[in-house]
């Protein structure tokens, strides 16, 4: 039983790490707590449901393709939303991002309707079983390609010059201006990757949770408390934060009960930042 | 871009509503004020309230209106949180001055939202709140065409127990006022028949992980599950539980019927038992509901569910009672003609409203058949 | 001669490895203008830092009029009469100028939330009080006028002097001034110079650091030298102007 | 000589406060009337946090809820005076304030925000799963009005009295905390915690201190909400109600005291006007939201404080907090 806990807590516990990862970003890059991370995924999991379900495109092609569209629309909310606020305070910035998120929220829910959306499951529908342990296999998927994203991005971040120029950015936007890189394009770049992070991470849910148009919400903020708990400076530590939310929220669930289980995940997120008050991973990437 | 049937469902309602306020002749419109939840989680019910009582009050224009006067309706959305409900009503009350309110979906919203017709004397029914206070409170203005929980779990525990013979159920409940209620009646009801229940787990109403409460359930050997939440959530529990391996009847509320949960499910929803007052198949159910799915199907292009059902039948009554009550439609008038509604033939069954301005009618158990639609498996006649 | 005003016994700290501040001895006596000078990065503002409670030391004591004040926070010692200013401003940017000086007399008011509440006439009595004593506080720093200015908006050299006035408001008996000259145009310096005797004159004892060092030498009584966290010299001005070690710290060694 | 605006200000407010029931009784007004004053004190209690000690906190709503649930199972379960509602509702507030206070002292902005975005989902869980106390997601019904000597305030415009009445009183505090000692020595807090420190602020202390204040008129803002709707439930204090208190604060123009009030009434009426939109409602919403706080970032509290100057005849541009408030928080 504990052991099925723990899978399924890696599961839903990368799947948090996945949108920690856009929190971890728009941190670097915007140093903003972006409240419509959440609504990114929702989004991917919309356009996917577009190109695959109703205009039939295969899921091969209908992944790139809902890929592409997630950063396309990164790329203009940046524009509108976050880019006119860069020298604004830290407080208006945040609220700019709430106000973001209803909009977008909202308007997909005129568009699409409040119903919930099926969506086929694109790694098969039955558990493989180990013993009497039962591991579905869209879980891993979600967990492998969550840690794969998480690594590539590291490399990413450490390795490339692009990631490189990135960071210098977040962390001193008018030194790196001096060093001659244009800060604006590397920030927007962030966002777009940032976007495209949620955007996979709603895609690789939508076969479990349906799609629809307030999906985004509780999973973005449990997203959020992983960032922090891992320490939001941290790309690995969004993943281990998401993992431990994830398999403390389940074995909370399981042996305590289950009408607190949010609760008292973020009291372990609470007494965590009591005592290591920068999260778990501190200032390490 | 948009899902094709899903367009011309709005695109219809759209016109539907147009055309509805600009007919009047002469005579001043019957005003019809509908507070429902149209945005936030319960969207999805609120929409479907709207859209019922949207194709009675077209089905009663068309034969001319009440007293010769073309009805219409004012939506206002409550985006279920109780303040907004109250903000809601008033409007209707007082600003577009409405004969009468429909609504709302929580029941949280509706014990809040009901004081203001209670105090301004305006009748109002609630189709889909189920929280058996609202109609305990001794409000003569309120009335509810929702089954309410005692009389729903009631049903489906006894069947469980009588019929099914079960002996170790578990109870999963959407932690709001919904869910709540049913579980109270559920475990009330188990007592009674000498049994309790394995394990009664709450979840959070927008969760989407249930793995966690379904494994307890699964370990404390339970042999049924009884479901109290909505559509959608029943639908991830039906599948997370096959997926995890609890291979057990599953049961619920009026809740859960809805042709997208087999749609939601897939096969996990086959052989799912649910109380109901409406039996949402053409085959098999009665002529007005046979009607009244045809007329719902024509109109929005998807099948209707119970809770579009439940919001149709009230308009109904409101416009017999409308009708009964003469041409000044004195609001005390309507109010005491609803209340002596008796064996009104609607679509959720046979209605007579008892002293408490709740629906009584027979309670059906249906069941998800194979391969999707539903038979009704209790009572058997 | 009674017990030194403050004192410290092989004071010193270590971020990392480094040795900011190495088992530093030093007393001052009352009413004395001490200097501490040294090439940058010497352990000047980390010895401050110290004595002003912003760091708590990995060695030594600092005993403060007999009392070992070590543990203490920043602000119980201010209350007991160590008042500062800081080498790169922190001043209250959007608070005015009265407001700024008039936080330093926090600690030697009385009226808590309920005085604040019911703005009792006791209370309005000691804010009325405290304005007084603060506006002549910006007299004596000469800033009258400006009361109402934000911090903010004042230009660097009256900033400079709103730190001092800010810093007095606490009634130091020892006020510890970090490179108040810093970036001083020279026609101000003079007036430095007059506001730290008339300090002195008030019989409040100064610590100074400070690099200008004709500043240094026309003031002080006594001047102590650091060097890569450790004391390498103390005396009168004309004992430090010739120490060879003191030379050799800011000139380097002769090859 | 003040100028003649200086003088009337305060009193023409006040007529115009207390007169809107004799412009109109209509139980719609009246009741978004009184949500408007409960949601002011609320932005202003979270403005004692965030506007004063620079302190961050996205779990209001907790305080909220705590202070609507004592009055109301006070006086329905305990049958207690209403009076005593309202100040157990602040005290037992203020306690939770404390309680949250205490532990999360050390930590900093980002860090802040979620450790109260947690707190406040653990009171909603609280509300919602203590069943034998709060009676759970049914809610309380029959929450008194109450009656003030021989007036029973059981209708909107009747109740009105009691919220602005509350308003100008929380309103009064809050200005008197800010030129107080108490105050200063928060906002010194919040400008630079260590030279606060150094100048014999024990900032633990004050940072409470305003953690405390901050709940206990939160927790008042929950009792007069309670005795106005008869009804408690948690789906009225969940975090995104506490989203929208924020929101409320920083349109109004964060450490502005007028800009909290006109903040939260802004935002409390637009979204009933924009129902006239209907379905397009919250995305309009959404996108005022943005907008506010993109080219209005001092808040409306800023343009208020610079048409009270130009209004009261000193024109140019006072700085100098005795004269005015508007304090531009660098949060």
């Amino acid at each position: 039983m504990l052991l099925q806990q723990l899978i399924q807590g890696l599961a839903i516990g990368s799947v948090y790490g996945l949108l920690a990862l856009g929190y971890v970003l728009m941190w670097q890059a915007w140093a903003v707590l972006d409240f419509a991370r959440g609504d990114a995924a929702m989004m991917g999991a919309f356009f996917l449901l577009i190109f695959n379900v109703f205009l039939k495109i295969h899921i091969l092609l209908a992944f790139p393709l809902a890929i592409a569209a997630s950063a396309l629309t990164g790329f203009i909310i940046e524009r509108l939303a976050y880019r006119p606020l860069v020298g604004a305070r830290e407080i208006n910035r945040l609220i700019a991002t709430i106000g973001a998120g209803i909009l977008i929220r909202n308007l997909y829910r005129v568009m699409f309707g409040a119903d919930p959306f099926p969506f086929p499951t694109i790694f098969g529908e039955h558990p493989i079983y180990i013993k009497h342990l039962m591991i579905v296999p869209q879980n891993l998927w979600i967990t492998g390609i969550g840690f794969a994203l998480a690594i590539l991005l590291r490399l990413f971040l450490l390795k490339t010059w692009r990631g490189k120029a990135m960071r210098a950015a977040a962390q001193d936007r008018e030194t790196a201006a001096l060093m001659g890189i244009r800060v604006k394009n590397s920030m927007t770049l962030t966002f777009v990757v940032a976007t495209v992070l949620g955007g996979i991470a709603g895609m690789l849910i939508a076969p479990l949770y349906f799609v629809m148009a307030d999906m985004g919400v509780l999973i973005g903020l449990k997203g959020f408390a992983a960032a922090v708990l891992g320490g939001i400076e941290s790309v690995t530590g969004a993943m281990v934060g998401g993992i431990i939310l994830g398999i403390a929220e389940n074995l909370a669930g399981g042996f305590i009960s289950s009408g607190y289980q949010t609760a008292i995940a973020f009291a372990l997120m609470i007494l965590v930042l009591i005592f290591r008050p920068s999260g778990i991973m501190g200032r390490r990437l | 871009m948009l899902h094709r049937k899903r367009l011309m469902g709005v695109v219809a309602f759209l016109i539907l509503g147009l055309c509805l306020s600009s007919v009047t002749y002469g005579a001043p419109p019957i005003k019809i004020g509908i507070v429902a939840p149209l945005s936030g989680g319960a969207a999805m019910v609120g929409d479907t309230q709207v859209k019922g009582i949207a194709l009675a009050i077209k089905q009663i224009n068309a034969q001319g209106g009440i007293h010769g006067r073309q009805v219409v309706y004012y939506a206002e959305d409550d985006e279920q949180i109780p303040a907004k409900s109250v903000n809601a009503v008033n409007k209707l009350v007082y600003q577009q001055k409405v004969d009468a309110v429909i609504g709302t979906v929580n029941s949280s919203c509706t014990l809040a939202n009901m004081e203001i017709t209670k105090r301004a004397g305006v009748p109002q029914i609630t189709p889909i709140s189920s929280n058996p206070k609202i109609t305990r409170l001794g409000n003569p203005w309120i009335f509810r065409l929702q089954a309410s929980d005692d009389q729903q779990a009631e049903a489906i525990v006894n069947y469980a127990v009588n019929v099914l013979k079960l002996k170790k159920m578990a109870i999963m409940y959407q932690s709001d006022d919904y869910g709540t209620g049913g579980k109270d009646v559920i475990v009330r009801r188990l007592k009674e028949l000498g049994l309790e229940p394995v394990a009664v787990e709450a979840f959070n109403p927008d969760a989407k992980d249930m793995s966690a409460q379904i494994l307890k359930i699964k370990n404390a050997g339970a042999d049924g599950l009884f479901m109290w939440t909505m559509y959608a959530q029943g639908a991830l529990i039906a599948r997370q539980s096959r997926q995890l391996g609890l291979k057990v009847p599953l049961m619920g509320g009026g809740g859960l019927t809805n042709p997208k949960l087999v749609e939601l499910a897939g096969e996990a929803a086959y052989g799912l038992l649910n109380t109901q007052t409406f039996f949402p198949d053409p085959e098999g159910a009665s002529p007005e509901a046979k009607a009244f799915i045809e007329a719902y199907k024509k109109e929005y292009g998807i099948l209707p569910d119970s809770n579009a059902a439940m919001s149709y039948d009230s308009m109904m009554i409101l416009a017999e009672a409308m009708k009964k009550a003469g041409p000044a439609l004195n609001k005390k008038e309507v109010r005491d003609n609803i209340a002596a509604t008796k064996n009104y033939r609607g679509v959720t069954g046979v209605i007579t409203i008892d002293k408490y301005g709740d629906a009584n009618r027979d309670i059906l158990i249906i069941r998800v058949k194979e391969g999707g639609g539903y038979e009704v498996v209790w009572p058997k006649h | 001669m009674g017990t030194p005003l403050l004192k410290t016994q092989s004071l010193s700290i270590s971020f990392g490895g480094v040795h900011a501040v190495d088992k530093v001895d030093m007393e001052v006596e009352k009413g004395q203008v001490f200097a501490i000078i040294g090439p940058n990065g010497a352990g000047k503002t980390t010895f401050f830092n110290l004595v002003s409670g912003y760091y708590f030391p990995t060695g030594g004591t600092v005993t403060f009029k007999g009392e070992d004040i070590t543990r203490l926070k920043a602000y119980e010692r201010t209350r007991r009469g160590i008042g500062r200013t800081f080498q790169n401003i922190m001043l209250f940017r959007e608070l005015s100028v009265l407001d700024n000086a008039m936080v330093g007399l926090h600690s030697r008011l009385k009226s808590n939330l309920i005085g604040a509440f019911l703005r009792t006439r006791a209370t309005r009595e000691e804010e009325e009080r405290g304005r007084e004593e603060v506006r002549e506080l910006l007299h004596f720093v000469g800033l009258d006028g400006h009361e109402d200015n934000l911090a903010k908006n004042l230009p660097y050299g009256m900033q400079k002097r709103l730190e001092i006035a800010r810093a007095l408001a606490t009634r130091p008996e020892l006020l510890l001034l970090d490179e108040p000259a810093a970036g001083l145009p020279t026609q101000e310096l003079s007036s430095l110079v007059e506001i730290i005797q008339k300090i002195r004159d008030r019989g409040i004892t100064v610590i100074l650091i400070e690099h200008k060092m004709d500043v240094v030498m026309s003031i002080s009584d006594r001047i102590m030298v650091l060097n890569f966290g450790e004391k390498i010299a103390e005396g009168t001005p004309e004992e430090v102007r010739h120490n060879q070690a003191v030379i050799e710290a800011y000139l380097g060694k002769e090859e | 000589m003040r100028s003649l605006y200086s003088k009337l200000k305060i009193p023409v407010m006040l007529v115009v406060l207390y007169g809107l029931p004799f412009v109109t009784q209509d139980p719609y007004v009246m009741h978004l009337a009184n949500m408007a004053m409960i949601y002011s004190i609320l932005a202003l209690s979270l403005n004692v946090l965030t506007g004063f000690t620079g302190q961050f906190s996205v779990g209001h709503a907790a305080f909220y809820g705590i202070g609507a649930y004592t009055s109301g199972l006070i006086t329905v379960k305990l049958g207690w005076p209403i009076w005593a509602g309202f100040i157990a509702a602040g005290v037992i507030a203020g306690l939770a304030g404390l309680l949250l206070g205490i532990p999360t002292l050390r930590l900093r902005g980002l860090y802040l925000a979620v450790a109260t975005l947690g707190f406040g989902e653990i009171v909603y869980q609280i509300l919602v799963n203590w069943v034998s106390l709060t009676n759970g997601p049914k809610g309380l019904t029959g929450v008194p009005s109450p009656t003030i000597g021989p007036w029973r305030l059981d209708m909107y415009h009747s109740y009105y009295y009691l919220s602005a009445t509350a308003l100008i009183v929380v309103v009064f505090l809050v200005y008197r905390l800010y030129y107080s000692r108490v105050g200063r020595a928060m906002l010194a807090i919040r400008e630079n915690e260590l030279a606060a420190e150094a100048m014999g602020i024990n900032s633990t202390y004050y940072k409470i201190t305003a953690f405390t204040i901050s709940s206990f008129f939160a927790g008042i803002a929950g009792a007069l909400y309670a005795h106005e709707i008869m009804f408690v439930s948690p789906e009225s204090f969940v975090n995104a109600e506490s989203v929208s208190i924020l929101c409320m604060m920083v349109v109004g123009g964060v450490g502005s005291i007028p800009g909290s009030i006109v903040g939260a009434i802004a935002l409390t009426i637009i979204p009933e006007y924009l129902r006239a939109v209907g379905d397009w409602r919250l995305v309009l919403y959404g996108a005022v939201i943005v907008l506010m706080v993109t080219y209005a970032p001092q808040g409306l509290g800023g343009w208020i404080t610079a048409l009270d100057h130009w209004l009261a005849g000193t024109g140019h541009y006072r700085s100098g907090r005795a004269k005015k408030d508007k304090v531009a928080a660098e949060v």
